[in-house]
């Protein structure tokens, strides 16, 4: 934004116009302010008598017409002003471009899930290409969540039983955060993604390789996989409880479970810990794990798997 | 609603205005909780008026007509029982402010046995969009026709001591509008449930 | 202490003589009633303030330190009702508002005392409710947007009724107040003699009158969510999750009018006297509260130009956001042309109240930035949102707040504080406001989402800044009370109109006794005849 | 107000109880004919006509000072600003 922000405006065409207007309104604002704040301190200062000191006197001016009808008039063409600026932008803002690719968005607690037009999904990951005006399509499974690209000053809020929009086209080659802008509970601030724009041949050979089967090892697929699939947001690797319970060294260790019975984390129990999270719930936490049922392929999860046997 | 409570040296009369003020502003917060409920009511009609269509004709509507006639009649021998209070005729007021009671009782068992009904044919708040409005809707208008008996006793119990004069019937005043206000909700209500759904 | 006046309390202790917990108990005193409320709304303000400090502990850190994010959750909720509904709401109408209503137009009470003392336990029980339900403490923030409040197992359905019921109380006192002021205006006193204040609490009771029973009706429904699931704002059941939040903002929005005009109208009865001036524009400044109140009542959807709503609405609603800005204008424009010429001196609340145009100013003119469709898409919900009502509620209310308390303590408990107290805690609070809250301008607009209890590394620095400030606004906040505190059994005797103001309630004693006056005053003139007109100066 | 011929005060209101009691039973009875759209119109133009009856009458604002009606009437009003904005948003969402 002008002046102190982190972040560039020339991420998107949207960003430098929704900055024009934060400029214009600032102006405008600088303009009041200072000849408010000006006038207020100066006559607070010019006239300010010292204390116990008896009052001067004072001219008995109880208003004046054309001055009050001045900043009725001034103020309301100004507003105007600001909001048929303000309006101007949303309309681009509002207005995804016909030849955008639709991206499917489905948000939960605590993570969002892309879906692609080829089926692919994602989890707490979204690539798209540079240049090409992408539209996300956003339906939540709970509770309301919101999607916000503070890089991309846009953001929509993400509703149960009905879908919302959001698009954006990327002109930037880099990595760029989402954040959830709708309090959704417990893990609202740790329920972020990343979307990762590329140029285009970066791209196609990602696609490519995304549809070749997998080249890496078991458990290099796992780690990356438990990454992007949004558990580290509740689960830590280094042994401190978060949202969930740690991974590190789950393997093999006997789980005391709520119900007072305790199993051994074994293969079938991970499995079914990701699949209904609800069927054991560990001692001590609350059943706020989704399912990834439906999200994490049976041989992503023998891949988890894998991965969590080796963090000890 | 008990806001009956003046001073400062007024008249009776001065002091009957700043209650009748008083009361009506009182109706204004009323109008705009159940505004609410009637906003649900629009938005919902709106959106499903098959639903509404077909679920309102589970309502008994002669039961509902009953009422209304019941509400209706009792808003009258309430106007008749303030009218006599001001010739000082308490005898007569009484009598009609206990019918005015008799008639809410009977509105509100009428209003049981609907429920019961409606209970028994597995119909909840939560069965769907439309009895969860009615029963929103007529749960609290029925609110209000509990706080109205009892405010009615309690200018009853105040009549039967002789409290009230032509000059000084205040308090039947203000029960009066508050009860006329109630039968003005179920005017409303009656149509939109039981009538066009 | 070179500033300590002798203990010598006053002579005569007016509606205060009586002692006993029943005299006040089951006062009709509006008096005492206004301290009731005092009494009970800086209680919360003192414990909100103290979970602000723990947010902002906090926040200094960028990962899960201290303590879990869900305790930060509950915090913020906490922070937020009581702030709201226990602190702001009641803190200027039911206190200020019900002591000095009645001696401000020259009548021995309010015109439904029981009422009033009624509306004072229906307070309380309501904040008995609300703090029942923290057995299972709310995390939902204090907007309990559904379906998140609807399904979360914290005791929403219990808070629902505590809310109901502190609503009502609101109302009560609402109602009270637009009786009193139609029905018993000393004699001579008409509507364009009446004190601005009296003006904005007029205003706002029209709001507390129109707008709350709508919260009322909007937590039954999320109680009956929660009970019956009724399903009004369950999309599963056909419902519809905006719904609650139209309903929940037709009241929110308007309520930060009912914070905000009555320290408005505090700020309209300073000024004058301590510049010696009348006040400039008078017929301006009291139409513009009504103005304000009744577009309040117009704009509520500007929370949710990202919610989901139909553009066209959004559209509609941006619209008439910003013309709000032109009645507050007139005010703040009327209030600096006040000030020319004027022979000002700057004690106490004169001090507060310039700090209030200031702050205020920065709060509103941030306020367009928000309604601007274009701009609020990039700052709703985050810090940038935050720094706006804090500089609104407590660099506008809670300053307008101290300004009234300084004003009228002598009125109050017949006493004086000590001004170099006041002055060196206003100093504090100062600069420890705009540290802790212009730092959060800046976060917002990098794009720090609120409610968030871990944030990314990048935030970090500002947050320390603002921590560091919020320490300073703690510590001025502490002594600005302490001196007020001290100054009830300490403080030397206060004359019955110690600075030299025209309104009624500085023509009885200080204090004021049970029946305010003790004969009913004839009011001849408007109350800012300060200054000579040219001709008598010849 | 009310004066001393309270007879006649007596009558009206008995002729306004018979008027909401006819009006009662057409509502009820043209609820059983088609209309379409206009059953609801028909209804709520009957239901105000009643509730007007009510007002004027049952509740005295016939006799009352402006005041009063303002108080009356600026409620409805502000009724209208909640299923108004609801509305602008509920009917025109996408
Ligand atoms: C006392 C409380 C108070 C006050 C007075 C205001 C005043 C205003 N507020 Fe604020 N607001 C809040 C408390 C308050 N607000 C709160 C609590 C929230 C957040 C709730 C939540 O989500 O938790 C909020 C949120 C909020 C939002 C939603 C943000 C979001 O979540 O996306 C918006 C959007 O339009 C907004 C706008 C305004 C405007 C336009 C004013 C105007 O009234 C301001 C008018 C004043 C001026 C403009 C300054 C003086 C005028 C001049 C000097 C004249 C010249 C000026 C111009 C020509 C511009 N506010
Ligand atoms: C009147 C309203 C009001 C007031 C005065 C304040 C005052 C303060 N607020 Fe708050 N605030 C809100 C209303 C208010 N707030 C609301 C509505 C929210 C939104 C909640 C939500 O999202 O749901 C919010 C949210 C909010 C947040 C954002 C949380 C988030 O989104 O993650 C933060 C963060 O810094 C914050 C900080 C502060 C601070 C530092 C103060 C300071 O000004 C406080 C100063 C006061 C003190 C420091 C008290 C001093 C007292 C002591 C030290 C104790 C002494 C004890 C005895 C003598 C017994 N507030
Ligand atoms: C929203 C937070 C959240 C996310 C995201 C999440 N979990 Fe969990 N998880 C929990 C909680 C809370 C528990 C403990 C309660 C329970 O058993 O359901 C848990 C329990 C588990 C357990 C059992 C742990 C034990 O100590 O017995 C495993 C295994 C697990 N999760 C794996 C995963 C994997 C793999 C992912 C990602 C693909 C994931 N979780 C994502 C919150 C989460
Ligand atoms: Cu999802 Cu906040
Ligand atoms: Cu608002």
């Amino acid at each position: 934004m002008p002046g102190f922000a982190a972040t560039n405006n020339t991420v998107s065409g949207v960003a430098a116009q929704v900055d024009g207007v934060f400029l214009f309104i600032t102006l405008v604002g600088l303009f009041f302010f200072v000849l408010t704040q000006g006038f207020l301190i100066y006559f607070a200062l010019r006239y300010r008598r010292k204390k116990r000191e008896e009052p001067a006197e004072t001219p008995y001016i109880t208003g004046s017409h054309w001055l009050e009808t001045l900043w009725v008039v001034i103020p309301s063409l100004v507003v105007l002003a600001i909001f048929i600026y303000g309006y101007l932008v949303y309309r681009t803002i509002r207005t995804p471009p016909a030849d955008a690719v639709e991206i499917q968005v489905t948000a939960r607690q605590w993570l969002y899930q892309f879906t692609y037009p080829d089926g692919r999904t994602a989890v707490n990951e979204v690539r798209v290409e540079v240049g090409r005006p992408v539209k996300f399509l956003m339906k939540s499974a709970d509770v309301i969540h919101g999607l916000y690209l503070p890089d991309f000053r846009v953001k929509m809020d993400i509703l149960p039983g009905s879908y919302t929009y959001l698009w954006v086209q990327p002109e930037q080659v880099g990595k760029y955060e989402i954040y959830c802008t709708e309090y959704c509970g417990t893990g609202h601030s740790v329920m972020r993604a990343v979307m990762i724009v590329m140029n285009h041949e970066d791209y196609g050979r990602w696609v490519k390789q995304e549809e070749k089967p997998e080249t890496l090892s078991l458990t290099k697929k796992g780690e990356k996989l438990t990454e992007n699939s949004g558990c580290l947001a509740c689960h830590s690797l280094d042994g401190t409880a978060r949202v969930g319970p740690t991974l590190k060294g789950l393997f093999g260790k006997k789980v005391a479970l709520a119900d007072g019975k305790s199993v051994v984390a074994d293969e079938t129990y991970i499995r079914e810990s990701i699949l209904e999270p609800n069927a054991k719930l560990v001692q001590g936490f609350p059943p706020v794990m989704p399912t990834f049922q439906g999200v994490l392929k049976d041989e992503d999860i023998t891949a988890i798997i894998a991965y969590i046997k080796t963090v000890k | 609603m008990s806001g009956t409570e003046s001073h400062g040296g007024e008249t009776p009369a001065q002091a009957l205005a700043t209650a009748k003020l008083g009361i009506w502003t009182f109706l204004a917060t009323e109008v705009l909780l159940f505004g609410g409920l009637f906003t649900c009511y629009i938005v919902f009609r709106l959106k499903y008026p098959e639903l509404f269509y077909t679920e309102h004709l589970k309502l008994n509507r002669p039961l509902g007509l009953v009422n209304t006639v019941v509400l209706i009649t009792s808003s009258l021998t309430m106007a008749l029982g303030i009218a006599a209070m001001k010739q000082g005729l308490r005898r007569r007021a009484t009598a009609c402010i206990s019918l005015t009671i008799l008639l809410a009782c009977g509105f509100l068992g009428v209003k049981y046995v609907e429920w019961s009904e409606d209970f028994s044919h597995g119909l909840y708040p939560g069965t769907n969009l439309f009895f969860s409005l009615y029963f929103m809707m007529t749960g609290l208008h029925g609110i209000h026709v509990v706080a109205g008996i009892c405010a009615l006793c309690w200018v009853l119990v105040l009549a039967r001591r002789g409290r009230f004069s032509p000059e000084y019937s205040t308090p039947v005043e203000i029960t009066g509008l508050y009860w006329h206000f109630v039968d003005l909700v179920w005017i409303y209500l009656f149509p939109l449930l039981y009538l066009v759904g | 202490m070179p500033d300590d006046i002798a203990p010598s309390p006053p002579a005569d202790r007016g509606y205060l003589t009586e002692k006993g917990f029943l005299s006040w108990a089951c006062t009709l005193d509006h008096k005492r009633i206004g301290l009731l409320y005092l009494g009970t709304t800086l209680l919360f303000f003192l414990v909100g303030g103290v979970f602000a400090l723990l947010l902002r502990m906090k926040l200094m850190y960028p990962g899960e330190e201290l303590f879990s994010n869900k305790a930060y959750n509950v915090f913020f909720t906490l922070h937020g009702i009581m702030m709201i509904f226990l602190f702001i709401i009641p803190a200027i109408p039911s206190a200020l508002g019900n002591f000095l209503i009645p001696l401000m137009i020259g009548a021995r009470d309010v015109a439904f005392p029981r009422l009033n003392i009624f509306s004072y336990w229906i307070f309380l029980a309501g904040i008995i409710v609300i703090l029942a339900s923290l057995a299972s403490p709310l995390d939902t923030g204090w907007t309990f947007y559904t379906p998140y409040s609807a399904t979360t197992g914290a005791a929403v359905t219990v808070l629902s009724f505590g809310i109901f019921l502190v609503g009502m109380s609101s109302i009560l006192t609402g109602l009270n107040f637009i009786v009193t002021i139609h029905r018993l205006r000393a004699p001579g006193l008409t509507w364009f003699r009446l004190p601005l204040f009296i003006w904005s609490m007029y205003a706002t009771s029209i709001i507390q009158v129109l707008a709350t029973p709508v919260v009322g009706i909007t937590f039954l429904l999320l109680a009956a969510e929660r009970i019956f699931g009724v399903g009004f704002f369950d999309p599963a059941k056909g419902g519809d999750p905006l719904l609650f939040q139209h309903f929940f903002w037709f009241y929110s929005h308007p309520v930060v009018y009912v914070m905000i005009l009555p320290a408005m109208g505090i700020v309209s009865e300073i000024l004058p006297v301590f510049a010696r001036k009348p006040i400039f524009g008078y017929k301006g400044i009291a139409y513009s509260s009504l103005a304000i109140a009744f577009i309040g009542f117009l704009v509520w959807g500007h929370h949710m130009f990202v919610s989901g709503m139909s553009d066209v609405a959004g559209i509609i609603f941006s619209f008439l956001t910003f013309f709000v800005a032109v009645p507050t204008g007139v005010k703040v424009f009327n209030w600096i042309a006040t000030l020319y010429r004027g022979s000002i001196s700057l004690d106490a609340p004169m001090l507060y109240s310039l700090t209030f145009i200031f702050l205020f100013i920065i709060g509103g003119l941030t306020g367009p930035f928000l309604g601007a469709l274009a701009t609020n898409v990039h700052l709703h919900d985050t810090y940038f949102v935050v720094a706006h009502f804090h500089y609104t509620m407590m660099g506008g209310t809670v300053i307008g707040l101290f300004a009234g308390l300084h004003y009228w303590f002598p009125k109050m408990f017949g006493r004086m504080y000590s001004e170099r107290r006041a002055l060196t805690a206003w100093l504090l609070i100062f600069f420890g406001f705009n540290i802790t809250f212009f730092s959060m301008f800046i976060l917002g607009v990098q794009g720090m989402p609120r409610r968030w209890a871990e944030y990314p590394e990048r935030f970090q620095p500002l947050h320390i800044a603002s921590t560091a400030g919020s320490w300073f606004l703690a510590l001025g906040t502490v002594l600005m009370f302490w001196n007020l505190f001290r100054s009830l059994f300490r403080g030397g005797p206060a004359q019955p109109d110690p600075w030299g103001s025209k309104t009624l309630e500085w023509r009885t004693g200080s204090p004021p006794p049970t029946h305010n006056f003790a004969e009913i005053p004839t009011v001849t003139e408007w109350p800012y005849g300060f200054g000579k007109k040219e001709k008598e100066r010849e | 107000m009310l004066n001393t011929s309270s007879t006649k005060a007596y009558r009206t209101y008995i002729l306004v109880w018979l008027a909401l009691l006819v009006l009662t039973v057409v509502t009820w009875l043209v609820s059983y004919v088609h209309l379409g759209m206009l059953n609801v119109t028909v209804a709520m133009l009957i239901a105000s006509m009643k509730a007007l009856l009510v007002a004027l009458f049952f509740m005295h604002l016939r006799y009352e000072n402006r005041l009063l009606w303002a108080f009356a009437i600026i409620p409805l009003g502000f009724l209208t600003l909640i299923i108004g904005g609801t509305l602008a948003d509920v009917l025109l969402r996408d």
